[in-house]
């Protein structure tokens, strides 16, 4: 019998790119958002322009999960390309809805599922001459058929249309006339179904919002002035989300004149050049990138590292090695950029959440990156990035001055009896800097990736060379203290186990930590969100007999690191891993601890990695 | 760190220019280059110029990359803040650096290695967004620090000092800055000090892209017969166009000259430069002749040399961008945040 | 008194580079070798062309000791820039020789050491007019000094002059004059010193050999045919090898047409690609580089890994980060080279001790990338690469025929019934493949580094994915079966303790290995050649309480890739670690483990590299 | 894998080329290219070049970048090896295989982002070494697969679909081939399928570099009023200045044409190329009056297109190194290896 469901329940499209449809998708996923409905849509798209199939997944969570669950309730049919496999797709006693204006595509159809045949192709024709007119109405019809189908609150929807164009507004009657006639349809010809959108108040002052144009806006807000980049997937749209912000809030209103200066670049060897040249010259730069990116930036980095010089890099990470999925997401860039370069180099990470920690994390790198004088990454994912999720508002706090670290003016420098720009003058191992030009006598020095002692002087010895290789050591441990801290979140019974996650891995984590409860399964949870760890996550794992590191990578990277930083036995760090391409889903975690944990005891893994 | 000493404390004898400055303060730490190395008289052209132009040593920012020229920023400018990157990457620091503050000087120094062979891309591509610099590679047409490989610069054909001779058909930097939208052009020789001062005089004056090709003989790899970027063959293929005699800056011109033999350019500024021509059918404000000058001349493996061309109403990257007048590096949080109210508003545009 | 001792002192020439004197430093060590005494020569030298500092440190060991001893015994002090530092540099009791044609450069001078005045330049200037004369035959008469000093055999250093300006006959019996000048001198003015070479049969048939010409010479006789390499300090030399011995091995003698072919790329972006394109056309090709050119072939290396092409890259490893101290020896590209690029990566290391074990590393590393399809690095350093190290005579074995792996041929290819790229045929993970244009119909595939299944086929689906990576981890891990076996050396008497070390540190560790055992510390012994790591690694930490882990790097890279691959508790690894740029010495390890097993137990050591 | 039906099973009506091929073995998997985009009217153009020139599939290397110029040739030539590197490096993998096996032919197939941003340097530097390769770069001034950013060959003041206009001046990779020595240079777009396909053949016939730069139009980002790739602009714009009409091979001439309206250009090879001038006064032999010809209409915004150079009796790489005929990758143990006769010699010399 039909699925029966209320507010819970994931509703999939599967349409063709660069056919339109992502719109009337999103003023979907905003009308139950609109509703008081906890909602978390994901766009699956082809490395590819036009012609390839793409979905769009709506996961409606009465409960609150954000995170993919999987499967799909409910499809939306409408590319031929990948029907059989899409139909093939929908759990038992799912619901089908299809174009029926002409045959299904040959296949045998499945007699386990609900099969709504919608002529729509038909009604446009009917309705409508002129193709471009039947292909974007198409879609917005459907919409009407959905919101009936559902039992949504229509004016949520006519009110997302009018605000959708708001500005062109010949075109709102006529969306609004395609709607009706796809609800009209709907109430005339098909029946009610199992699953349902009801009115809750679940929202509450949530935003909806895509990582990248969080990221971005952090940017702004943080003060950068310079952005270097260059075109990849999935970062693209984080440099583009960051030109547009600066068009609306950082042009002066009198001259017209711009206080930001965004070039793109003909590579990452040169964006990330740029940024390492305009940090060094006293402005806060940043580039975004993924991948293939943080390889080509490798030199630089390590050139950043050990002449010292502030730097901010936003990874948005897609599935690798090599040019790998581009489409796709993955946690796979973390110890590649925590071990980045040749040579023995150590750099901070920032690892986000969601798009609201993405914003204030952001934001801070530019004071982290100044107050340590090295390259800092912000970590995110493609789907972080580019996937619009529910969070809470982003918060500013207007008393906020930007923190630029040890910088010495050219007061500073007159009353200084000396400067060194390597001296580790508070034992903190963060040294002195000025910007150049600032005094016409005082504070110059020369920077370079050779060798250089407390003055920054070329030298080839050795003891010039490891004391200045330690004081790295120790700078990078003053870091600890001002980075993001790790969070705990205790189970409300006691258990002697934990469980260890980061970045877009939360929501699902979340979820399965809920699933896992319930089957009587109890975790501490600890929630990573820096590089060099804060010792809280030594003594969480101390704390528990054995500690789950859930991950979207294959070569579980993150564990690693807290093994060869923290010196942990690794015996007691059991890898969960995910890396298919596909977000991780609270139904694979779950699944994959339960059964650890229900063979009572965890299995030693001595050789998990090799 | 090395204390600027007062020109107040100099001996009085030592001339002074307009700031007070002698041209010790110019100087800086003695070369670790060979004895006789082509690369140390391009420093002491840089001091000189710098000195002749009275320009304050802190605000000028010395860019380079990887090798024995990219060494030079030690040897020169000692108060100025030096900035030696990875190989081959100098272009794009100072791009950043200059975008950060547009009232620095920015010297980039490199070598043919570095600009040629693994910075071709970004050299190319600095020229083409007119970032306001003044570009100059010390060419010998041997990578000099890794003992004496050929780079791209080297003409097929030459000899190496070990006898190996060059199959690659060689870059010709000048040619493809021209080709590139570089804005001031100009090739010289490490050895002709009276030619090279001037031209990196006009180059730190002008606004946007400046490349100066110096030719700059490596006496331990490149200084042997069958070379075409040692001293005697440089001399003997010289082929000057002009000579930059004065910058009359906005004043009028009062010099005489016989018309026919000298060109006035005026800039963007008003600053007026006089060159006395040495090739009479030479134009330097004339892009497409000059290419073609340069290209026919090259094809007889002759060397020219001289300000080769100059756009006088020329513009910067800043241009481009209309940034604002004020550094980008002294703006602050006032100036850069737009505050919770803007963030309101967006928080309600994403319910 | 006096330092007195017979064939084990250290000797070292203080000299301006660019001042020819390095062909009678190494004539002098020469000599010795001839005598059957073991002599371990070293060259420490700046990254410039002239005029500044360099050392050349001849150790001279009767207990056949190779490795750098620290500490100098015999200083000749010829560089006024340094000569003060030189003189605080010599043991108690030990001498120094200096030319006292000039007053000494000014500061006091020690009493506890034996002044030797010789006024080599007024000798000079006597004999001859012409200033590049003077120069060169200077160094001859120092070594005539030399000889007659260490009471060595002077018809052996005849000998040398005479084989050394073979061809240019002219010159010898100048520089034979010259040789009897200095020792006439010396005769006739000094007195006998404490020092003294005698004749030995301790050398054998053992021949004296700098690692990077070996690597060369391995790779011609492994079959390369293509190099593309770009110019770097310390790995030049290596590619310039490889240049001569193709001239002299690899011309037809009929039309003098070259059977390879080297090309001197713009960059390492371009060396590594060469590489890869001529590899996966079925010649067998190399790159050399050092740190920077590694992080420049990131994106390459991850490629080839992932589209599974075969490629040979030495890595002359020098002390970074950045340029770091580009004369200066390190073994700190152990990590970055093992998980080089973005994502999910794992590439195979062969690590050889000495240029006798770097030969044959080199020319296995060809049937290694071609069995395995996949990256290989041969990690050497400075101190293995441009120093002539003491060795076993080279050996082939002319039977031996190259494995080119699973290659398929026309006739294999009209016999398969099917072939796809990367199918998993044996279950060892290692695919078939073909070179382009073997069969006019059959064996196409389409190469990239972009997801695939196992015909080669561009795929975004999951699970062909993760077969595609999961078979990347099983081919590792059939590499660990034919890679270099670590080699196990069990001391006498049973103990506890086991330390493990590899590449260039090998004859410090043997040395420090007798001094510790002298002091009642006993060691068992694995060096490891390879990465992934054999089993026997991981059984020889087992057998052990507590596992000394000897590298020349600052984060224990070697250590952590044990841990990680192995699932080792790092409490049971102890780092020993020397990263200053020089050579590391059996003084400095003897007295680092020494140090330790004094306070009886190891100190666990929890958060060693945090 | 699909493995290449035999031209006898082929229907008796399709034609058949001199080895009994269809178009169809030319063919391979269908495009997944935006329907209308240039491209694919350029893959359609290398098919037919290569059916007209009756190559064996299997003998044709076809390598790329990353683009969706880069991605086409999976839908070309099924039946030939295909490479797609990574981005901007299609150049040195190239190099690499052609050193590996000098009897294949080599098909470079680019983008402009791929050549003349990222791999800028390395589209230089192939160039100059005259490897033994057709290089063709399918120009849309545009990076397409990441959504339509200006690419370096966007013309100064062009505008992008989304109204920002373009302020650093292009990169014009035929300039940049003819200065760094590339004995073959042409023009093309790919709405001009005549004038393609010949210029395909003879550089695939030509013996070194050979570098045809194809304006290719995207649709779905930049072929819209402003932009100066698009179709409609090209059209207006497009300048030839020949047409290449047959290529007799080694026989005699026997076509007639009025003698001040053709040129006949014999290649080292003996085989002979008949042009016929669309342009009197151009010489296509002379690199000199190429360029300045080049240089004088890209000035005045047009877009010269056809054969621009030819060096007829050009040389590759392969030449310069005086390499065995035998490809590299066919020598074996006994031709490589020195063996331990010589080990020993070397290990006395080493005593
Ligand atoms: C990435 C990288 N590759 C190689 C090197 C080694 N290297 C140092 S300088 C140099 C060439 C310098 O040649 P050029 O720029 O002409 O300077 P010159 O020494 O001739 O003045 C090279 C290849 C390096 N430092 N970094
Ligand atoms: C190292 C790296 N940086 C960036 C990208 C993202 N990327 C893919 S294609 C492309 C540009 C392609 O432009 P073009 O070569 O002109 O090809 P087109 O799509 O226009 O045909 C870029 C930047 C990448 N794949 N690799
Ligand atoms: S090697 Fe050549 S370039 Fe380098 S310092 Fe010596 S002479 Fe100058
Ligand atoms: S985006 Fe442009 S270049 Fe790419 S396929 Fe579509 S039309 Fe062609
Ligand atoms: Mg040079
Ligand atoms: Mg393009």
């Amino acid at each position: 019998m039909p699925i029966e469901a209320v507010n819970d329940f994931v509703i999939r499209f599967a349409n063709v790119n660069g056919s339109g449809s992502a719109s009337a998708n999103e003023m979907f996923a905003r009308a139950i958002m609109r509703m008081g409905v906890t909602v978390a849509p994901r766009n699956v798209f082809p490395s590819n322009i036009q012609g390839l199939p793409t979905w769009y997944e709506i996961r409606v969570s009465g409960k609150g999960y954000l995170g993919a669950r999987g499967g799909t309730d409910f499809m939306i049919a409408m590319n031929p390309q990948t029907f059989n496999a899409d139909v093939a797709s929908i759990e038992p006693d799912g619901y089908l809805l299809y174009d029926n204006t002409r045959a299904m595509p040959p296949g045998k159809m499945r007699n386990d599922i609900n099969i709504i045949g919608v002529p729509l192709t038909e009604i446009c024709n009917q309705e409508y001459s002129d193709p471009r007119q039947r292909q974007l109405f198409k879609n917005i019809i459907c919409l009407g058929v959905l919101t009936q189908l559902f039992g949504m609150d229509f004016t949520e929807v006519e009110k997302l249309i009018s605000e959708q164009y708001r500005g062109k507004d010949a075109l709102i009657p006529p969306n609004v006339h395609a709607l009706h006639m796809g609800k009209d349809w709907a109430k005339a010809n098909l029946q009610p179904i199992g699953l349902r959108i009801e009115r809750r108040n679940d929202v509450g002052d949530r935003i909806l919002l895509e990582g990248n144009a969080s990221a971005a806006l952090g940017a702004v807000y943080g003060g950068a002035t310079v952005c270097g980049w260059y075109p990849i997937t999935p970062s693209s749209s984080l440099a583009e989300a960051f030109a547009s912000f600066c068009k609306k809030f950082r042009h002066d209103p009198a001259t017209g004149e711009a206080k930001y200066a965004i070039v793109q670049a003909e590579d990452e060897l040169a964006s990330i050049g740029m940024v390492i040249g305009a940090s060094w010259n006293g402005a806060r730069a940043f580039t975004a990138t993924s991948g293939p990116g943080i390889s080509l930036m490798q030199e630089f980095i390590g050139f950043a590292y050990f002449a010292e010089i502030p730097a901010v890099i936003f990874d948005v990470q897609r599935a690798g090695p090599s040019t790998g999925m581009p489409t796709r997401t993955q946690q796979c860039d973390i110890m590649p950029c925590a071990y980045a370069s040749h040579g023995d180099t150590k750099h901070a990470l920032l690892i986000p959440e969601d798009p609201a920690e993405t914003f204030d994390f952001a934001a801070d790198a530019f004071d982290i990156a100044d107050r340590l004088q090295t390259p800092v990454f912000v970590m995110i994912d493609l789907d972080i990035g580019m996937n619009h999720r529910l969070c809470r508002p982003l918060k500013w706090d207007d008393k906020r001055q930007y923190d630029r670290g040890k910088v010495l003016s050219a007061d500073d420098l007159e009353k200084a009896k000396d400067f060194g720009r390597y001296m580790d003058v508070d034992g903190d191992g963060i040294p002195y800097r000025t910007y150049p030009g600032t005094h016409p006598s005082k504070g110059v020095f020369f920077t370079r990736g050779t060798s250089h002692d407390s003055r920054a002087r070329y030298s080839e010895q050795g003891v010039v060379y490891v004391d200045g290789m330690q004081r790295l050591l120790r700078k990078l441990d003053s870091a600890k203290e001002f980075l993001p801290k790790p969070l705990r979140k205790d189970s409300d019974k006691a258990t002697r186990y934990g469980v260890i996650y980061y970045g877009s891995t939360s929501p699902a984590m979340l979820e399965a930590a809920d699933t896992l409860a319930a089957a009587g399964h109890h975790l501490n949870m600890l929630r990573v969100r820096a590089f060099p760890f804060h010792q809280d996550v030594a003594s969480f794992i101390a704390d528990h007999d054995f500690v789950f590191v859930v991950e979207q990578n294959r070569d579980a990277q993150m564990r690693s690191l807290i093994v060869n930083e923290l010196g942990i036995d690794p015996v007691r760090l059991v890898p969960i891993l995910h890396y298919d391409g596909t977000p991780i889903t609270a139904r694979f975690i779950a699944g994959a601890i339960g059964d650890r944990l229900d063979k009572l005891k965890v299995t030693p893994m001595r050789k998990v990695a090799s | 760190m090395t204390y600027l000493t007062k020109p107040k404390f100099h001996h009085p004898s030592l001339p002074t220019n307009a700031l007070g400055f002698t041209r010790r303060d110019y100087e800086a730490s003695t070369s670790t280059l060979c004895a006789g190395c082509g690369h140390d008289s391009i420093s002491a052209a840089i001091i000189e110029a710098c000195f002749e132009l009275s320009i304050e040593p802190h605000r000028v920012a010395k860019i380079s990359g990887i090798g024995c020229s990219s060494k030079t920023p030690d040897y020169f400018l000692g108060q100025s803040h030096g900035f030696n990157s990875v190989h081959g990457r100098m272009p794009s620091v100072l791009t950043g650096a200059n975008l950060a503050n547009r009232e620095l000087i920015y010297l980039g120094v490199s070598g043919d290695g570095d600009s040629a062979s693994i910075g071709f891309g970004q050299f190319a591509h600095a020229m083409r967004r007119g970032v306001n610099m003044t570009y100059i590679v010390e060419n010998n047409g041997v990578y000099g620090l890794t003992k004496g490989q050929f780079s791209a610069t080297a003409d097929r054909g030459s000899k190496s000092k070990k006898g190996a001779v060059n199959s690659d058909s060689s870059i010709d930097l000048v040619a493809i800055a021209l080709q590139l939208g570089a804005t001031f052009v100009a090739r010289s020789f490490s050895g002709d000090k009276t030619q090279l001062v001037p031209l990196i005089k006009a180059a730190i004056e002008h606004r946007g892209a400046s490349f100066i090709d110096v030719i700059s003989p490596c006496i331990a790899f490149n200084n042997h017969a069958g070379s075409t970027k040692s001293f005697d063959y440089v001399r003997e293929h010289n082929e000057a166009v002009n000579a930059l005699d004065i910058m009359i800056g906005r004043a009028a011109i009062t010099v005489d000259y016989d018309p026919g033999k000298v060109v006035d350019v005026r800039q963007h500024d008003g600053s007026v430069m006089r060159l006395r021509k040495l090739n009479d059918d030479y134009d330097p404000t004339n892009r497409l002749a000059a290419q073609n000058f340069l290209q026919r001349h090259a094809a007889k493996g002759e060397v020219v040399t001289g300000l080769l061309y100059i756009e006088p109403d020329s513009s910067d990257l800043h241009d481009s961008f209309n940034t604002v007048k004020t550094p980008l590096n002294q703006l602050n949080t006032p100036d850069l945040c737009p505050g919770q109210r803007q963030l309101d508003k967006l928080n309600a545009s994403l319910r």
